[in-house]
């Protein structure tokens, strides 16, 4: 399939901080037993990944896992993998009560360079500071008035996940936060 | 006059001249400058015009507590009333210009209130303008209205941006006075983290400007050194021009930080409002300063004591050449001193109190300064400015006993803790009888989500007046916030200054005590509302006894000062006149925000384009690119119609209808609802959500299903697809997704919590388009991939496949009647999806429509529309679709609620059609009338439009109504008047208008 | 009772003001009263207001916990207006509202009724056609009420902006003779009147129980002693649930902060109401200056008087975009109320399972406009021990039958 | 602006991370059921002047239903335990008691 676009096709927007739409990316919704042998099996087979700890993210050789409720995590990986990861879930969660679907398609996903905490402390009700969050942190939270989950890389970068039909507004409000002159030089 | 001194002004940079513009006049300032000292310095003390009775108003204060000095500020976009001259820095270009007045600043019409104020005492307006009845909004409330209000309404859109911003912080410390810098050391000092937040742009607060030493060296290096100190801590952050405009529950601080009033073309936001949770509060807010209720205290040229050696040492500024002080404590003697050594004249200092001030009497007099015990102001001379006072006995009634010469009065009643912080969530207030003030009651904190205390007041704002115990005071306070915030203070010792010994301060209410009424209408309380002694003691008088009546009835304390100077005095005339103690009179309760805040603040970033999410489909670029008129549904917004070459929305409606209908239409279906219902028991939870049976669905089939809430009324419908054994996929309305997902996990979660059943919303993973016409099969059937026959995917059947290039999943179903099919694609794929079914379907002359053609149609074939046809008062059974409830189940939500009397009578209003007899369409809304009326004398009704449109199809007018039996009277004709008086005729007829046997759909 | 006038004042001037007699006695409670009212607010006093004038029942007591006036009925954004879609409701604030028409004159007190006219904004298409409905029901319920065009709207408030780039005002509807009046001045009013009569205003007695026997009330013990009395009603707004509470029965009811704040006065700028439902806030100009502004209610039970700041954030945001001049004012002051929300969002003016005690209660966030015609009904309801044409709809047996009086149809937010 | 603790992800986060769902533990009532009991489930409320047994969901966050135990005179927050549960857990009893002895809440104390 050719053709494929993300919500907002790598849009970019740079003050004194940078924001970037990341394009496509696998996400695939799996509920059930996270405590189960079966589902560190799944989500290792998927990703390579352990199953996170609460609000945790851990990243694994083929893409990432995180916690987004006690019966559900959030498995991240390329665009193109996540057919036969889907596969590879189900196979392994075969027999228990569970759910592996697909979303890659219902997100969009941005990234926050530079002085990012500062950025994301105008927008969602969250302690930043280096001491609070910290890379492996899984948030899930609002960013001004919609839906957002977001955790920091390491090398400082923020990436937040939104859906995608707010994808705008998303970037929109990233865009005005990072923009020059309103640096408030207190998380970075 | 006032003047600029040739020397002082510890916070000017008197290298840099700063040009500044007042009602049109071009003055100079300089750097360091507040509008208020740029303005004293150029002798215009008298800056407004007061609320009620347009008297001339001139500056009293020099800080947020200032009642007069308000301004128009700025012009165009950057406009804004009310803005004070006390806490506005002064920069180059400002321009500002006084208010409440017309035609000028020197001469106000207005001002005729003031000579007939004896004709307007506190609750006049009570009492007249009552007759004729039409005369208040006619005539009393537009001149009421045109008097009152303060600056003018800017007119342009804000051409600023505004931001808030999250932090956390264990102690957070308001106030950046000596009290709040120490208080931020002893808590920063055990490795919490603090903030400390200052109004100004400056630390230190006021103590400098009494100067002294501290720990043996000067005031002034003292606080510089431990501002270093503080800046050192990594572990404190200082923000100064922040404000602490709010404490709210569970240690909620709002800091309004007015980045850039002080330089307007700097490019970022405005103001930023931080939006704070602290563990812990430490309010170092200082004191404000009383004034004196004597007569004509409110002429220009009386200031604040305080704010008069504020202006001299910060500034630079002396607001008279003979200064008369007069005062109830010892402070007042330091400015009497601080203007004596500035080389000025104060002629008298008038103490109220029989036996006189301690060492700073004695300082004043062997300055040469005269000093009379026992003695008050019995009146001030002068109009727009002070020109004398006469002197009186104060424990007389005012016979005057000497006229002196003077320029400006500096007066002082003794001074108040800013408690208002400590008060905003419920901290109570003890009366202190020494000092005569309202202080913090510790035992009485506003508490936090443990039941804690959590809001530690510091220095003067917890009561102590003198430098010993503020410090003293300081120290403590910092460290048991830090201690209560869960850290070990470190043991600090309280910095040591050096005190001088005061005598007692007398409260003094009245000067003189005994004044009698003349002198009492002359004797302001409220500055800013005209709230005089007199009209305080008239309120009590007439039975408005709580102090609340009191503030309500006079407007006391109600202006834009909110009473800082005022409430106090106020309080205690009030007593006096009840004769009851002054803590048993009660104190009146402080809301947020301490000083007013922007509204751009607040709204921060909400704004124009990201004033609410816009949520867009993967196809919404197309719509917009191709004249969309969008309308907003919930947070979506979707097309309406697609206006061609001119065309009406009406007009453009109805081709794509008629285009639809006779050949082909495509609708971007993307915001229709669609959540993933699966495991063992996904059947038998569906059956309890949805008034039919959904577990008996077979798989690859759709069901078309409603939705209730307990209390009965239909909340939501759409079409079930049956994915496999356990899995269903449920459509929802588009403003259903969220919400019956949310209602779905809710009962999972709270009720049935031992079902295995998971939900999941993949509303946003497709792109969905309805494919609707004729011709719908055979532009899928061009395009390629899954067979779309009628034997290979019946109506109300689904399928997956490749459609062309596109992964698909096609379900046969009709909104419309039309044959019709609903694809959906990953929305990575539906702009690519649409755009090859325009190429694809070019032929046919494919015509994308809006969701108002989608109504229309959905009219004609007589399907309900949630929110239409039902509005949260409608059960199934109101709509005929009992084919849709279930007869077998024994349990289904909202089936008790629809068991009740009311709910299964007969006698309800039922779903019909109607058609007018002469094709007219009826208006939306409309009510059918019953002969008669109800006890309540209004007209009976037996019904209303549900859905009304013109339909291109039948070309004529048909609706939907709920009619009172109506299906038992079909092809009754029934009257329906519209608002513009005419009757229509419309007869009862089925709801299905369109192909009633369904053979368009069924192909 | 001495007579309020522009003469008065001028006699009163010319001594000084020192002639003004109280505006209402403050005695000590008798023994016994016929009927005992529990709450001094506007719809208490309005109750035994229209007790005396319309049944002769002038042995009454008003008793107040606080000071009188000092509960919601000091707290509202006093918006007064009947544009209301179902019969009963529209009725009842329709009957309140004609009453507050000549209010002033009734009592010799000037409440300030300012009917300047009322403007619900319509903007999306569902509301269009909602007020549109409402405008054809208003019709028949003899409301004057029109539904206006975008134009129109502009030109009764040139404030707004008409194209906001989420929701266009598509255009509004409009009920001329609505207003706002003067809260404070509407119990002081009624408190003289009702003083006048010879009722008693007992303020800062509270009530802490309520004594019965045999399913009956007998009076009430309060912090000033027992009280006892033939009737009891309860109209006690936001302290509802606590007051059933010692009567001994529940209420389909619940308490929750509702929040208003005024910015700084200005001059005037807008003459009229505006309410826009779909952005959740509304905004008028007093007399003072001051733009008024209220929105939303919290969601959870609270008996505070503080709301949430994010309620203040989004009614602000609602407003600097509705009418961008806004977002240069600023917040003056802010303050919450405590109302009584039932499960239809309708009040209650009804029997109790007590036979000789009423309950007037769950205004939610409508009680201020309702107050002359919720006193008038309650006054009917317990003077004839039935409910009458304006209250018979009220009752709490709607819930148990399903019998709903659903506003929400209507107005997204109400107040 | 309230704090609260979702006992589900752990998280304290502030008022506007959650949304209120009125009062707990009530018991659903069926077809078949009395009226007065149906009326009650749905309508009637404790709507009490302190302790609190209350619903909450973290909308925006894990999702989950709890309830919280709150008083609404002071909205100190005693704690929050799981939704599915009929009764709140010893230890939040325990600790309501300690700060509020003698209360009561509908069968609860």
């Amino acid at each position: 399939m050719s053709n494929l676009v993300s919500a907002l096709n790598h849009a970019k927007s740079a003050g004194f901080a940078s924001v970037e739409e990341t394009g496509l990316q696998g996400m695939i919704t799996v509920r059930g037993d996270l405590a189960s042998k079966a589902m560190a099996a799944a989500v290792k087979a998927a990703t390579g990944a352990a199953v996170p700890a609460t609000r945790k993210i851990e990243k694994g050789d083929t893409g990432a896992v995180a916690w987004m409720s006690p019966d559900e995590l959030l498995v991240i990986t390329s665009y193109e993998g996540v057919d036969s990861a889907i596969e590879a879930m189900k196979a392994s969660l075969q027999g228990e009560h569970s759910m592996v679907v697909n979303v890659s398609d219902a997100r969009a996903v941005f990234k926050v360079s530079g002085s990012a905490e500062d950025v994301m402390a105008k927008l969602a009700p969250v302690d930043f500071s280096t001491e609070a969050f910290q890379p492996g942190e899984f948030r899930r939270s609002r960013l001004a008035q919609v839906a957002a989950a977001m955790w920091k890389n390491d090398d400082g970068s923020f990436e937040l996940v939104c859906f995608r039909s707010t994808a705008q507004y998303v970037f929109d409000l990233l865009s005005v936060s990072a923009a020059n002159g309103g640096e408030v030089r207190h998380l970075s | 006059m006032s003047t600029r001194l040739a020397s002082g002004g510890r916070l000017l940079n008197k290298g840099k001249a700063v040009e500044f513009t007042f009602n049109g006049k071009r003055l100079q300032g300089y750097e360091g400058d507040t509008l208020a000292s740029a303005l004293l310095a150029n002798d215009q003390m008298m800056v407004g015009r007061s609320f009620k009775y347009h008297r001339p108003r001139g500056i009293v204060a020099s800080g947020a507590e200032e009642p007069n000095a308000l301004f128009n500020m700025g012009e165009g976009s950057k406009f804004e009333p009310n803005q004070r001259a006390t806490t506005t820095e002064l920069f180059h270009g400002l321009t500002c210009a006084s208010q409440n007045h017309w035609p000028s600043l020197e001469f106000d019409v207005g001002v005729v209130n003031n000579y007939a104020a004896r004709f307007l005492p506190a609750g006049f307006y009570y009492k007249t303008f009552m007759a004729p009845r039409a005369a208040w909004k006619h005539v009393f409330e537009p001149i009421v209205r045109q008097s009152a209000g303060l600056g003018k309404a800017p007119k342009d859109r804000d051409a600023d941006r505004y931001e808030h911003f999250y932090a956390f912080f264990d102690v957070v410390v308001v106030g950046g006075g000596i009290a709040g810098l120490i208080a931020a050391k002893a808590a920063g000092a055990s490795g919490a983290k603090v903030l400390l937040m200052e109004q100004t742009a400056h630390w230190g607060g006021r103590t400098p400007v009494d100067g002294g030493e501290i720990d043996g060296v000067a005031v002034e290096d003292f606080i510089a050194s431990l501002v270093n100190e503080l800046k050192a801590m990594g572990n404190v952050t200082m923000r100064n021009r922040m404000m602490g405009a709010g404490v709210y529950d569970h240690g909620y601080v709002l800091g309004y930080e007015r980045v850039a009033d002080h330089t307007p073309n700097a490019v970022g936001p405005r103001h930023r409002m931080w939006r704070i949770r602290a563990s812990q509060i430490v309010t170092a807010t200082g004191a404000i300063e009383r004034p004196l209720s004597f007569a004509g205290n409110d002429v220009p040229g009386v200031m604040l004591a305080a704010a008069v050696r504020d202006y001299v040492m910060d500034y630079g500024v002396s607001i008279g050449d003979r200064t008369v002080v007069v005062t109830n404590n010892d402070d007042a003697y330091r400015t009497a001193i601080a203007l004596k050594n500035s080389g000025l004249e104060v002629p008298v200092i008038l103490d109220a109190r029989a036996s006189g001030g301690g060492a700073l009497a004695d300082e004043a007099r062997a300055l040469g300064i005269r000093v009379e015990n026992g003695k008050g102001i019995a009146k001030v001379k002068g109009g727009k400015r002070v020109t004398g006072v006469a002197i009186c006995a104060q424990a007389g009634e005012g016979s005057t006993l000497e006229e002196i010469k003077c320029d400006a009065v500096a007066m002082s009643g003794g001074w108040s803790p800013v408690v208002h912080l400590w008060s905003h969530c419920g901290g109570k207030l003890i009366w202190d009888d020494a000092q005569a003030h309202f202080r913090p009651d510790a035992s009485c904190a506003p508490t936090n989500q443990n039941g804690e205390g959590f809001v530690v007041p510091a220095g003067t704002a917890n009561g102590p007046l003198g430098l010993n115990a503020v410090l003293a005071d300081a120290v403590k306070a910092g460290e048991s916030a830090a201690k209560a915030a869960g850290f070990t203070p470190k043991s600090v010792a309280a910095p040591q200054g050096v005190a001088s010994d005061e005598a007692a301060m007398e409260p003094v209410w009245l000067m003189p005590q005994g004044a009698g009424p003349k002198l009492r209408m002359k004797a302001w309380l409220d500055y800013q509302n005209d709230v005089k002694v007199s009209d305080v003691r008239l309120a009590a008088q007439e039975g408005y006894e709580s102090v609340e009546h009191t503030k309500r009835y006079t407007t006391l304390g109600m202006a834009t000062d909110q009473g800082k100077l005022s409430n106090i005095n106020g309080l205690a005339t009030l007593a006096g006149q009840l004769n009851a103690p002054i803590p048993a009179v009660g104190t009146t309760t402080f809301r947020p925000p301490y000083h007013p805040v922007s509204f751009g603040a607040i709204a921060g970033e909400a704004r124009a384009e990201t004033f609410q999410p816009v949520r867009d489909t993967p196809i919404s670029g197309w719509h917009s690119e191709n004249n969309a008129f969008f309308e907003p549904v919930g947070h979506w917004r979707r097309p309406y119609c697609f206006p061609r070459n001119g065309e009406s929305h009406a007009e453009a409606v109805k081709r794509e209808i008629n285009q639809t209908r006779n050949s082909l239409g495509m609708l971007d279906a993307s915001t229709l609802g669609k959540l993933v219902v699966s495991g063992p028991d996904a059947g038998k939870f569906l059956d309890m959500l949805y008034t039919n049976m959904m577990s008996t669905l077979k798989v690859g089939k759709c069901r078309y299903g409603l939705m209730c809430s307990e209390n009965g009324f239909l909340i939501d419908d759409g079409v079930v697809a049956r994915i496999d054994e356990e899995t269903f996929l449920c459509h929802t309305t588009t403003g259903g997704a969220e919400r019956i997902h949310g209602w779905m996990e809710e009962w999972l979660q709270t009720e049935w919590w031992d079902w295995k059943v998971y939900v999941a919303n993949v509303t946003e993973q497709y792109a969905q388009v309805a494919v609707v016409g004729p011709n719908a099969r055979k532009v899928l059937e061009k395009l390629g991939g899954m067979d779309v026959s009628k034997e290979a995917l019946a109506f109300m059947e689904w399928k997956d496949g490749k459609l062309g290039d596109f992964d698909a999943r096609a379900y046969r179903i009709s909104f419309s009647g039309e044959l019709s099919y609903e694809i959906a694609v990953p929305a990575s794929q539906g702009r690519a999806f649409w755009d090859a079914l325009l190429e694809a379907g070019a032929e046919f002359d494919v015509m994308p429509y809006g969701t108002e053609a989608l109504h229309v149609m959905r009219a004609e074939k007589g399907f309900i529309m949630i929110g239409d046809e039902t509005d949260g008062t409608v059960i199934p059974q109101d709509l005929n679709m009992q084919w849709a409830i279930s007869k077998k189940k024994e349990d289904y939500l909202g089936k008790r609620a629809q068991e009740r009397s009311f709910m299964a009578s007969a006698d309800r209003w039922k779903l019909v059609g109607l058609e007018t007899l002469d094709g007219a369409v009826i208006p939306d809304g409309a009510y059918i009338p019953a002969a008669g009326e109800n006890a309540n004398g209004q007209r009976n009704v037996q019904g209303r439009i549900t859905s009304t449109y013109y339909s291109p199809t039948m070309d004529r007018g048909i609706a939907m109504a709920l009619v009172h039996r109506g299906p038992d009277r079909m092809g009754e004709v029934l009257d329906i008047p519209t608002l513009d008086g005419t009757v229509l005729k419309a007869k009862i007829v089925d709801q299905v208008f369109y192909d009633k046997d369904g053979e368009k759909q069924n192909v | 009772m001495r007579r309020y006038s522009a003469f008065a004042i001028a006699r009163e001037a010319a001594r000084f003001h020192t002639g003004w007699e109280r505006a209402w006695r403050s005695p000590e409670p008798k023994k016994k009263y016929d009927v005992i009212i529990v709450g001094a607010g506007g719809h208490g006093l309005a109750t035994a207001f229209y007790l005396g004038k319309n049944f002769g029942i002038t042995n009454v007591a008003i008793i107040e916990k606080g000071w009188l006036g000092g509960g919601n009925t000091g707290r509202n954004t006093t918006i007064i207006r009947s544009n209301y879609l179902q019969d009963p409701s529209a009725a009842l604030y329709e009957k309140a509202r004609s009453l507050y028409e000549t209010m002033s004159q009734d009592l010799n007190y000037n409440v300030m009724f300012s009917p300047r006219g009322v403007i619900m904004l319509a903007q999306t298409e569902h509301e269009v056609r909602g007020y549109q409905r409402t405008a054809h029901a208003n019709a028949l319920q003899g409301v004057p009420t029109e539904f206006i065009g975008p134009e129109r709207v502009k030109e009764l408030v040139p404030i707004i902006n008409l194209n906001g780039p989420r929701y266009p005002v598509l255009g509004g509807l409009w009920q001329a003779r609505g207003g706002t009046g003067r809260h404070d001045a509407v119990a002081w009013g009624y408190a003289r009147a009702c003083s006048d009569m010879g009722m008693d205003i007992i303020q800062k007695c509270e009530v802490t129980g309520v004594r019965q026997e045999a399913g009956k009330v007998t009076g009430v013990d309060t912090t000033k002693g027992p009280i006892d009395c033939d009737k009891l009603g309860l109209v006690v707004a936001g302290n509802s649930g606590d007051l059933a509470n010692m009567a001994g029965f529940r209420l389909p009811m619940e308490s929750v902060a509702l929040q208003a704040l005024v910015s700084e006065p200005i001059k005037p700028c807008m003459d009229v109401v505006v309410m826009a439902n779909t952005v959740h806030g509304y905004m008028s100009q007093s007399d003072k200056g001051e733009m008024v502004i209220g929105g939303g209610t919290d969601g959870f039970n609270n008996y505070t008087q503080r709301g949430s700041f994010h309620h203040v954030e989004e009614t602000v945001r609602a407003l600097v975009e509705t009418f961008p001049m806004v977002s240069r004012l600023k917040m003056l002051r802010q303050w919450g109320g405590i109302v009584d929300v039932t499960g239809d969002r309708s009040p209650v003016i009804g029997k109790t399972p007590l036979g000789n005690c009423f309950i007037n209660a769950g205004w939610g966030t409508g009680g201020f406009k309702a107050i002359p015609g919720g006193g008038w009904a309650t006054a009917e309801l317990i003077a004839k021990g039935e409910p009458g044409p304006l209250s018979a709809e009220f009752g709490m047996e709607r819930f148990i039958e399903g019998r709903f009086i659903d506003e929400s149809v209507a107005a997204g937010v109400a107040h | 602006m309230l704090i609260l603790e979702c006992p589900y992800c752990g998280v304290k986060g502030e008022e506007t991370e959650f949304h209120a769902g009125g009062e707990a533990h009530l018991k659903r009532f069926g077809p078949g059921s009395e009226d007065a009991d149906f009326e009650t489930y749905l309508f009637m409320r404790e709507n009490p002047k302190g302790v609190h047994l209350e619903r909450w969901r973290h909308a925006n966050g894990c999702g989950k239903w709890f309830h919280a135990a709150r008083c609404t005179m002071t909205l100190e927050v005693f704690g929050s335990y799981s939704a599915q549960t009929f009764e709140p857990p010893k230890e939040i009893k325990d600790k309501i008691s300690a700060k509020r002895p003698g209360w009561s809440w509908r069968n609860f104390s």
